[in-house]
């Protein structure tokens, strides 16, 4: 059970080269940096609160192993400048059967989506503009 | 009560300063963001609309109203946007 | 867009290193090989039919795309003899919101359980048992 | 009208062939199956429960009522576990 908060990229197949064994299904997600409708996109600034990311990330993680049998689970978001293409975050989860794997990933998701204390920015060659929450998102949460 | 108020995002930007101390005889949150705005135009500007602000004490996310008794670090920050 | 059906292992990274390139959201599943609840899994024989698999798994790669925005789409699924632990299938899914990325990538794994054409066979020291289709895997697919 | 059947899984461990070739009558798979109960013991104990017999002609699923003019590979196999 590991929760990461770091500038750094990640290598994904690292990561998972040692996770969930025994399991019989893993989930990932991995959120990567889109270019805008238009384009242009320079970069996407990611900025947290250092204080409170790690556990508020452990708390969201927490709560996903009351709900579901998982025997391992990974949260890695980064921070700081991020150019179009790059990863944000990635998420993965392991678990005995399918459903509680997708379910426990998606849940992670939906909550640090909107609970965890990270902010966006997009900057363009234009100027600068911070990413809205979406109501969608907000509403995610209330399937769980 | 002296409290360690921290700002991010376009809350950050709008006051100008990452982080201050303050004195405040404020009871809740909301008492506090009064004070706030009554200072400068920045503050007023940055808390202008409730609906889009958020709240930490010691790091923990709460409303509005929640009491300041005790606490030493007070978060305000648009909504989060991770993932 | 790809299918494969194959006896070999794959690769998580490999197959990652150029998948779902401009998305924003990339969703994996793995599945892998667990032990007997009591122990004693010596292997896992999948079965399958070659004359049909690949197209059968094109044909629900093909509904998925028309259902959501995939910008990446793949499909890897092992047969023969695989120990405990051993990787049996993969899928991936690339669109821009994870939304799109997790449902598709669960529609694909709920067909692929009941209408692609492998089966499993358990081999213990004391004996060989076919797995059973599961009432939920075939309810699984009324929610799609 | 000749037919390519195939087996796989325990239809096939029962009825001991991985696959052969068949003339036959039926119209449809039905009407096979029907036929083929009739062989041996071996096939009337593949074909004991049809609830547990999956069907694809010419490598496309169907149900047991279905035609067989124009066919010429009938798969018979247990519900799929793939995945």
């Amino acid at each position: 059970m590991t929760v990461r908060v770091e500038a750094e990229p990640f290598d994904l197949a690292l990561e998972l080269a040692t996770f969930g064994q025994g399991a019989g299904a893993i989930v990932t997600f991995t959120g990567l940096v889109r270019d805008l409708p238009e384009g242009g996109l320079v970069y996407m600034e990611v900025e947290h609160y250092p204080a409170m990311t790690t556990q508020a990330l452990e708390a969201i993680e927490a709560e996903a192993r009351t709900r579901w049998p998982l025997s391992d689970c990974l949260i890695i978001h980064r921070f700081g400048r991020l150019v179009p293409g790059a990863q944000i975050m990635m998420v993965a989860t392991a678990a005995p059967h399918r459903q509680a794997a997708f379910q426990a990933a998606e849940f992670l998701m939906d909550y640090l989506k909107s609970r965890a204390p990270f902010w966006k920015k997009e900057v363009t060659a234009s100027g600068e503009n911070w990413v809205e929450s979406a109501i969608k998102d907000e509403d995610a949460l209330k399937r769980w | 009560m002296t409290l360690d108020l921290v700002y991010f995002a376009w809350v950050r930007e709008r006051i100008g300063l990452p982080k201050e101390r303050v004195d405040t005889a404020a009871v809740t949150v909301s008492g506090l963001i009064d004070q706030l705005r009554e200072r400068e135009d920045r503050y007023a500007l940055a808390f202008s609309d409730l609906d889009a602000i958020r709240v930490a004490v010691d790091q923990t996310l709460v409303e509005l109203d929640a009491p300041l008794e005790g606490v030493r670090e007070v978060a305000f920050f648009p909504p989060m946007t991770g993932g």
